[in-house]
């Protein structure tokens, strides 16, 4: 029985050396048959596992996955959380997902720093603050919050701000307080820990090679590195290689894979409280609890698949933070790298019923699939287990495009480099 | 990354502006099916390997161009004007 | 407790060293002022100054001491400067001594002698890895409010400040046959001989001195101090015309094809930058970066004094310090022996605990006094802040102030892997070497784990070799030096030295020890990237250069594995971290983005206009005479032009001139409506869609010629439109006859609006009949003006009045705009701005960005009509899917305020009257607002389900984030002459 | 009657102002900036299946059609390659008579020979910017590798990333032509590089 965290046990352990300290998760051998297989032990994965298992009743449940778990995205992103969309099929499903955070660790028995620092949004004219207060009032009429400030309270709260020299003015600012950061590791393993505890399997190290159908077309069970897996459910989420697996199914998508780059400094004291975007350096800033200010700015732009980005987007986003906070000139890049982006042709994610009997798709989350990981879990969670949407992830599906109902925040239409 | 325009030789990527895959074919001006519209604009095979990818030299001399190149190393292979391409295409 | 810090005298030798001890310089530490000499570091200047104790670690506050020489140093980061230039986190071994340098310790309070915080040590026992995931959840709002500040402040390291940097930075590009990074033996080696040959070679080191490890280490080469042939070696390379040397260079990232950053640090001038960060695309690159030597880690192996050897004996032999006056020397191979050599040659007592139960003494340390104890390991410290005694495990207690701890190397593959390259373990070496590369380059020297002089002048020959003959080029006839090193035996693994697992440091810096790693084991986090993120070993400011591999070695033993299967997590850039500000050039603030000057720039910032950012344009938003506010002055800019005459900027209007026999095929295919029937001299309002049938742009083209079109667009689609176009006739149909510029630039752009426009512009045109009949709405001229200035007239409207446009080659836009004003002065002439046209706009109903934002579809916008159905146009069939032509989509409509007072706002969300205010009675939006002068109340464009069935119906305009919620009336959105008599007069 | 001539303004007017900036040493600026607004502009884009034709109209006439890369003098005229299908005559007339001499040769109507000719005297901007340190100053601007831009090579490249011509008219000149709104932005990022050479507004 693996024990339950809390300070008494810290204390408990602690007096022993912590020698009593068990497995967070077991590594069991994958069974011959699952109620579901859920490909990638990534965060949203491993949230679909649990939310099966503790909503649905359903846990004879195998999450697979190639590496170790979360190995891709929900740990290398900029660990930001927020519900501040302006179109509802979108704003719908992300104000559900952020009440899930809210509370998220107290339900996961484990600490995943979950801290509602702020979310700022600075808008450069007149008309972007007008466009910020459209979404912001979107975001009210769905029952979150919103704010819009000022250009003098956004320079009194943030400090690290320099508005009198910008290039473009600062005019107002999008203020969503219930938005924050969460430590994005501690994500995965919290489900993880909690989804093994309701009895899922979580197998690393294991690789879908082939998904298996009968001659109607349904699914019939996964081949991996570790063996044949039966099962009538395949769900799949494993952005970044969506493409891929989902082709083992015969399944071409309206998703292409980029690279998105993200930036940390060497530790400071704490300087910047709130998570701080702006759109004309499509720049995004943060301070870790280590003390590290995170940022990032645009993807680097073409396809790929290497997690590795280049200097173009290096130097943009060293100009972006330079051009409204000048102070971090000094300071000093401990480490970029790379993820790998599943864009979809509208900037917003799939969670969906395929084509393909038993099979389920959730993908396309850009790069912004992080702060979706507990609410995308719960609604393909649903998906999976009653084979229809859920109604707050209803606008989701991937028949939008066919049928004309894209959802494109961003108004660049079927591009998604500019997503 | 250091695309090679036809043009103007090799010369880093922030002088180009990226399209994406440059085989997807654009159906008879003519058709009204929906379905093969559909296809063309938003459905990728976002292979992890060599694709033919569109970018134009925009901070160059403009000519669009349909570059060779693997989106799991980021080795380039070779490019071409597109209109060259898109006369190959039709041949 | 004796300090011996403070009190001993003398570190520094009297001679010896590469210091230049005629120009002393003068420095501060944590406000006490000390003396080096011009060649030290701040690490070596402090430990001439006896000065250990340099840092706290990250989490529970242990005082720290120097260990490194180099980029490893996990512990010595300080603060440096003063005010706006205060720089945090500046490891002391990478930091050239300056005079007048202000250094300050950081993570310390209130010093680092006594530091408060250390209290927190003692509560170490509680804080394994990890141990933050498994509490602090309770109750759950005291996470932001309690415990969160309290990490915060207590985590971080320096402290920085919120001024701006006030100093310069700059980049640039270089291109090279060969770049070297690294100039040691394997790097000066090669460059020396690929420059010979004649090849454009870089030599990048981030030292300020080429040498490398022959700095700081006594070989000979050709029988002399290694020093005599760098120094030779450098006068040569200087004098090579095709080799540029850049010492002070930081290659810090490997990228695609070839291509480096790096950063070059600057001295101080008047007119210089503090950095130069310099992207290198290179046809080859040699990898000569050298190792790093790695520790033993052992319990209490954090305290002040105990160093790498490597350090050790660097600091002795470049830098002329004694780091101790009693030495124990730990060490698992033979740099023990060099280290014990060169320790007792400069007067210090040395003991050797060797980890070999083999180990001999070579000859060199006969007759010197040197202790050995083979077969031993330390087992434990004392001291407080500076090392007193070590402990071996046979219980043998060695009183000391120093250990040097020689645990072998590892070669510096980042760069290498940093390309994706995988690199391999060396069971021989015990070390990770380069992999297969993955791109033209090659690792040399200690870098490829050769580690002796003599294999690093090989390699480095053989590299220049390789990039020679890739080029074709003759190949110099080598002469390679003979260097002599201390002879080197096999060090045998050893890893860490097990005991009090809770205090044998992998990471001192983030106070990572063995029994985290082995924590991280038992609960599951056993992949080398969950060893990393669980115990944050790695992630400090060394990025796992002191102690990971290490690390990783714990692991495997844990595991029962190899180290080579356990692997690595992956190598990022930078290697060193680099300036944010360096990255960045000289874009900050208002040089971030280029400013894109209309013509009329400089004349609108003379007749006092305030500007408006609209894409990489300023406009002119209005021209507020005295006392009045841009709102006032708007409004009378409106007022004036609607009564009189106005004239406005339009220069930023995208402009493309098109020619070709198809070009009417090509308009046709781009815009929704029909431009095969229109005449020479005419204009025409044109709608483009995107491929998914939503609206792109729109704006007029007019036919100037046969076969010459002036097609104008959007200021802010402008370049999206030019591409969109050269796309279509490059990649889709390049059979069209047809061929496009952009013109924007070439001329400027006058919108001439009014009741009266034409009696002003017939004072510029006198020759010219501008009657309606001659010239009628929609019509276009090309006329010349004195001197054969080229003018073109194109009566447009934008503002619903009788209106034209003029266009004058740019450089004549100042002088246009003057003589208009001119010449219409008793007709009320003013200038109008950016506000004015939008309030005009508002009132006649025209679509900006505001509607235009790329969600809606010509039905939406109302112009359904200008869908021809009667050929084919790019987005035709995708605007007719389902979603797309679904009719009760939101649509243009009109709005105004019942009550002349109340205010509509844009970003308003629009609700039926009488019920609740949440999503589900959502029915639209506000997109555009204004107060109109005109109508003498607020109206605006907006667009509501339905919204063509529901004029006069009264609906709910709510701003719940500015506290609006007003009812409106919805009406047509053509609120001005809807008839078109205006602007058809 | 009213005066209806209007006056010419250059982008720079208000930018190059005439004096030495930066570290000038006692050998003078590294640097030299010139504003050439004496220069008309006329680009002749070419369709690729006429471009053949094209060049031996116009070499009848006495000008050249240069290939990629590379700019050609004949006289007061030079023609230089400055993008895919365009070429740039250059010459110190007025852009009315230049224009009138490229359309000559293609019998007054250059568009039924796939040829379009476009005046942008006022739509580019030419900068000829001079000195020692050309090449210096010049790399920390341009991606172009300045070994290979020998004297009348021109390059389609960048300036701190905004579009430019570079036509190195001597080995230690070039003319840069950049889209006259980015004129002063440009201008004053290169005489910011150009500090530690010292420069002079000539």
């Amino acid at each position: 029985m693996m024990s339950q965290y809390s300070v008494f046990q810290l204390l408990r352990e602690t007096l022993r050396g912590h020698t009593g300290w068990r497995p967070a998760w077991r590594d069991p051998a994958p069974k011959q048959r699952y109620d579901v297989v859920i490909v990638g032990g990534g965060g949203h994965g491993l949230a679909t596992a649990y939310y099966l298992a503790k909503e649905h009743g359903i846990t004879n449940v195998a999450v697979v996955e190639k590496g170790y778990l979360g190995g891709g995205n929900v740990g290398r992103n900029t660990t930001i959380v927020r519900a501040n969309y302006m179109l509802p099929g979108n704003q719908r499903f992300y104000s559900k997902s952020l009440a899930l955070w809210e509370g998220l660790e107290q339900e996961l028995n484990f600490n995943l720093m979950m801290s509602q620092r702020g979310v700022l949004n600075l808008a450069h004219t007149d008309g972007q603050v007008d466009m910020f207060a459209r979404r912001a009032n979107a975001m009210r009429l769905h029952g979150d919050d919103a704010e819009i400030w000022s250009p003098e309270k956004i320079a009194a709260e943030v400090p690290m701000l320099d508005l009198d020299s910008a290039r473009f003015p600062v005019r107002g600012g999008l203020m969503h307080k219930r938005g924050g950061t969460a430590r994005h590791d501690g994500v995965a393993w919290g489900y993880a820990r909690a989804a093994d505890r309701l009895g899922v399997d979580i197998i690393q190290n294991c690789e879908v090679t082939a998904i298996e159908r009968d001659p109607q077309g349904r699914i019939t069970g996964v081949d991996t590195t570790k063996g044949r897996i039966k099962t009538g459910k395949v769900g799949l989420a494993v952005a970044g290689h969506t493409s891929q697996v989902a082709q083992m199914a015969g399944l071409r998508l309206p998703i292409e894979t980029h690279l998105l780059q993200a930036f940390v400094t060497e530790g400071l004291k704490p300087i910047l409280d709130q998570v701080v975007t702006f759109a004309a350096g499509h720049f995004y800033i943060s301070q870790s609890d280590k003390g590290g200010l995170v940022f990032g700015s645009s993807l680097d732009g073409y396809n790929s698949y290497t997690a590795r980005g280049n200097l173009p987007m290096v130097e943009h986003t060293a100009e972006a933070a330079m051009s409204l906070m000048p102070c971090i000139g000094r300071l000093r890049l401990l480490r970029h790298w790379g993820g790998v982006m599943d864009m979809t042709m509208d900037g917003s994610p799939i969670i969906s019923t395929t084509h393909v009997p038993g099979l389920y798709l959730n993908g396309g989350w850009c790069y912004g699939g992080f702060k979706a990981t507990p609410g995308s879990g719960w609604c393909f969670a649903h998906t999976i287990a009653r084979d229809q949407p859920h109604p707050i992830g209803a606008d989701l599906r991937l028949d939008r495009f066919m049928t004309g109902r894209e959802l494109d925040e961003a108004g660049t239409g079927a591009q998604p480099n500019l997503h | 990354m250091r695309i090679p325009c036809p043009v103007c030789g090799a010369r880093p990527s922030e002088e180009f502006t990226y399209r994406g895959d440059a085989r997807p074919v654009r159906p008879p001006m003519d058709s009204s099916d929906q379905g093969a519209w559909v296809d063309y604009l938003f459905f990728r095979d976002d292979e992890r390997g060599r694709i033919k990818e569109q970018w134009q030299h925009t901070g160059g001399c403009r000519a669009w161009i349909v570059v060779d190149r693997d989106t799991a190393t980021h080795a380039v292979h070779g490019s071409e004007l597109a209109r060259d391409a898109a006369e190959g295409g039709q041949a | 407790m004796r300090d011996l810090s403070d009190t001993e005298t003398a570190p520094r030798l009297t001679q010896g060293g590469r210091i230049d001890r005629s120009r002393p310089l003068t420095f501060t530490f944590d406000g006490r002022t000390l003396t080096g000499f011009a060649g030290d570091t701040l690490a070596s200047a402090l430990l001439a100054n006896g000065i250990h104790l340099a840092g706290r670690s990250f989490k529970v506050h242990r005082p720290r001491g120097l260990v490194g020489h180099r980029e490893n140093e996990p512990n010595a980061l300080m603060r440096l400067g003063t005010g706006d230039r205060l720089t945090p986190n500046l490891p002391a071994t990478l930091v050239e001594l300056t005079d007048g340098l202000v250094a300050e310790s950081q993570n310390r309070w209130p010093s680092l002698k006594y530091d408060l915080q250390a209290a927190s040590g003692l509560l170490k026992p509680m804080f394994p890895a990890g141990f933050y995931y498994k509490t602090f959840m309770w109750p759950a709002a005291f996470w932001e409010k309690l415990y969160e500040p309290a990490i915060r402040r207590a985590a971080g390291l320096g402290r920085a400040t919120t001024a701006p940097d006030p100093d310069r930075y700059e980049r640039g590009f270089k291109h090279c046959d060969l770049l070297v990074v690294g100039a040691g033996p394997a790097g000066l080696t090669a460059a020396l001989w690929a420059g010979r040959a004649g090849l454009h070679v870089i030599l990048a080191d981030q030292d300020s001195e080429l040498g490398g490890s022959l700095l700081t280490e006594r070989s000979t080469i050709d029988g002399e101090p290694a020093s005599l042939w760098v120094d030779r070696v450098a006068g040569e390379l200087a004098r090579l015309d095709t080799v540029e040397v850049m010492p002070r260079t930081s290659v810090f990232g490997y990228y695609d094809h070839n291509i480096l950053g790096a950063v070059e640090r600057l001295p101080t001038a008047e007119h210089g930058a503090r950095e130069r960060y310099w992207r290198i695309e290179a046809g080859r690159v040699t990898l000569a970066a050298g190792a790093l030597e790695r520790p033993i880690p052992f319990p209490d192996n954090d305290r002040p004094g105990i160093m790498l050897a490597s350090a050790v004996r660097a600091y002795l032999n470049r830098w002329a310090v004694r780091t101790g006056t009693r030495a124990v020397v730990f060490a698992n191979n033979d740099d023990g022996f060099s280290t014990a050599r060169d320790l007792s040659q400069a007067g210090i007592a040395v003991t050797l605990v060797d980890s070999r139960a083999d180990a001999e003494l070579p000859r060199a340390l006969t007759g010197l006094e040197v202790t050995l104890h083979r077969g031993r390991t330390i087992v434990g410290s004392k001291g407080r802040h500076r090392v007193s005694a070590v402990t071996l495990d046979d219980g043998t207690r060695l009183p000391c102030d120093l250990v040097a701890v020689a645990g072998g190397w590892n070669p510096v593959v980042n760069l290498h892997s940093q390309t994706g390259a995988r690199p391999r373990w060396d069971s021989i070496r015990d070390c990770f070497v380069p992999g297969q590369p993955r791109q033209n380059e090659s690792s040399v020297g200690a870098c490829a784990g050769r580690f002796t002089t003599a294999e690093a002048i090989q390699d480095g020959a053989h590299a220049a070799v390789e990039a020679i003959r890739a080029l074709g080029k003759p190949v110099p006839e080598l002469d390679l030096p003979v260097p002599e090193d201390p002879p080197a035996g096999r060090g045998e693994a050893l890893w860490y030295v097990g005991g009090r697992d809770s205090h044998t440091f992998l990471d001192p810096q983030h106070d990572v020890t063995v029994a985290d790693v082995k924590l991280a084991h038992r609960e599951g986090y056993r992949s080398v990237e969950h060893m990393k993120r669980y115990t944050t070993l790695g992630m400090a400011t060394d990025q796992g250069r002191f102690g990971n591999v290490n690390g990783m070695a714990v692991m495997a033993e844990a595991r029962g594995l190899s180290v080579a299967e356990v692997g690595t997590t992956t190598f990022r850039p930078p290697y060193t971290p680099v300036s944010v500000g360096a990255l960045a050039g000289r874009k900050r603030q208002r040089t971030f983005m280029p400013l894109r000057r209309s013509p009329l720039h400089d004349w609108a910032a003379d007749r006092g206009a305030i500007f408006a950012e609209a894409g990489l344009w300023q406009r002119s938003r209005a021209f507020p005479q005295a006392g009045e506010s841009l709102r006032e002055a708007a409004f009378r800019e409106t007022t004036q032009t609607r009564t009189h005459v106005g004239i406005c900027d339009v220069s930023t209007l995208g402009k493309i001139d098109i020619q070709g026999p198809d070009a009417p095929e090509l308009l046709n295919r781009v815009y929704t409506n029909g431009w095969k029937r229109l005449a020479v001299g005419r204009a025409r309002y044109g709608l483009m869609l995107r491929e998914d049938g939503h609206v792109m742009d729109d704006g007029t083209t007019s036919c100037l010629a046969e076969g010459h079109y002036h097609m104008t667009t959007t200021t802010g689609q402008a370049p999206k439109v030019m591409s969109h176009l050269e796309w279509c006739l490059q990649a889709l149909w390049p059979e069209l006859d047809v061929q496009v510029q952009s013109v924007t630039d070439q001329w400027a752009g006058l919108a001439v609006a009014g009741p009266n426009s034409r009696a002003l512009l017939q004072r510029l045109l006198p020759g010219v009949d501008l009657s309606n009949a001659a010239f009628p709405f929609m019509g276009v001229g090309r006329y010349a003006l004195a001197g054969g200035v080229p003018l073109r007239l194109f009566r447009i409207s934008f503002s619903g009045e009788l209106a034209y446009e003029v266009n004058v080659p740019a450089d004549y836009g100042p002088a246009l705009a003057d003589k208009l004003l001119e010449l219409g002065e008793d007709l009320g002439a003013i200038p109008y701005g950016l506000e004015a046209l939008d309030v005009m706009r508002i009132e006649k109903g025209h679509v900006t960005a505001g509607e235009l934002d790329g969600r809606t579809t010509a039905a939406d916008l109302g112009m359904a009509g200008l869908m021809s159905s009667k050929k084919d146009f790019i987005g035709r069939v995708l605007a007719q899917r389902p979603g797309m032509a679904d009719p009760s989509r939101p649509r243009l409509v009109g709005l105004q305020c019942a009550d002349g007072d109340e205010r509509i706002r844009a970003g308003s969300h629009l609700l039926p009257t009488g019920t609740q205010t949440t999503i589900d009675f959502d029915e639209g939006w506000v997109s555009s607002a204004t107060w109109s002068p005109t109508f003498g109340r607020h109206i605006a464009l907006g667009f509501l389900k339905n919204g063509g069935e529901r004029m006069g119906e009264v609906v709910r305009a709510v701003d719940l984030v500015r506290g609006h919620d007003v009812q409106v009336e919805v009406v047509s959105p053509h609120f001005y002459d809807p008839e078109g008599t205006r602007q058809r007069g | 009657m009213a005066d209806l001539t209007l006056a010419p303004v250059s982008p720079l007017a208000r930018a190059l102002t005439p004096g030495d900036v930066g570290a000038v040493g006692p050998g003078g600026p590294g640097v030299v900036f010139r504003d050439r607004r004496d220069l008309s502009l006329v680009t002749i884009q070419v369709r690729p299946d006429k471009q053949a034709a094209a060049r031996q109209a116009l070499e009848g006439a006495g000008f050249a059609l240069p290939p990629v890369g590379q700019a050609a003098r004949s006289g007061e005229v030079s023609v230089i390659w400055s993008a895919l299908d365009r070429w740039i005559a250059i010459a110190p007339w007025a852009p009315g008579e230049l224009h009138r001499t490229l359309a000559d040769p293609f019998g007054g109507d250059p568009r039924a020979r796939g040829v379009a000719l476009v005046d942008q005297s006022s739509g580019l901007f030419a900068l000829q910017v001079g000195g020692p340190k050309l090449d210096a100053l010049l790399a920390k601007g341009t991606p172009v590798d300045l070994h290979a831009l020998e004297t009348d090579r021109t390059a389609a490249t960048g300036i701190d990333h905004q579009p430019v011509t570079l036509w190195r008219i001597a080995p230690q000149t070039v003319l840069l032509l950049v889209g006259r709104a980015f004129a002063q932005d440009t201008l004053e990022f290169l005489q910011e590089m150009a500090l530690e050479y010292g420069y002079r507004n000539g």
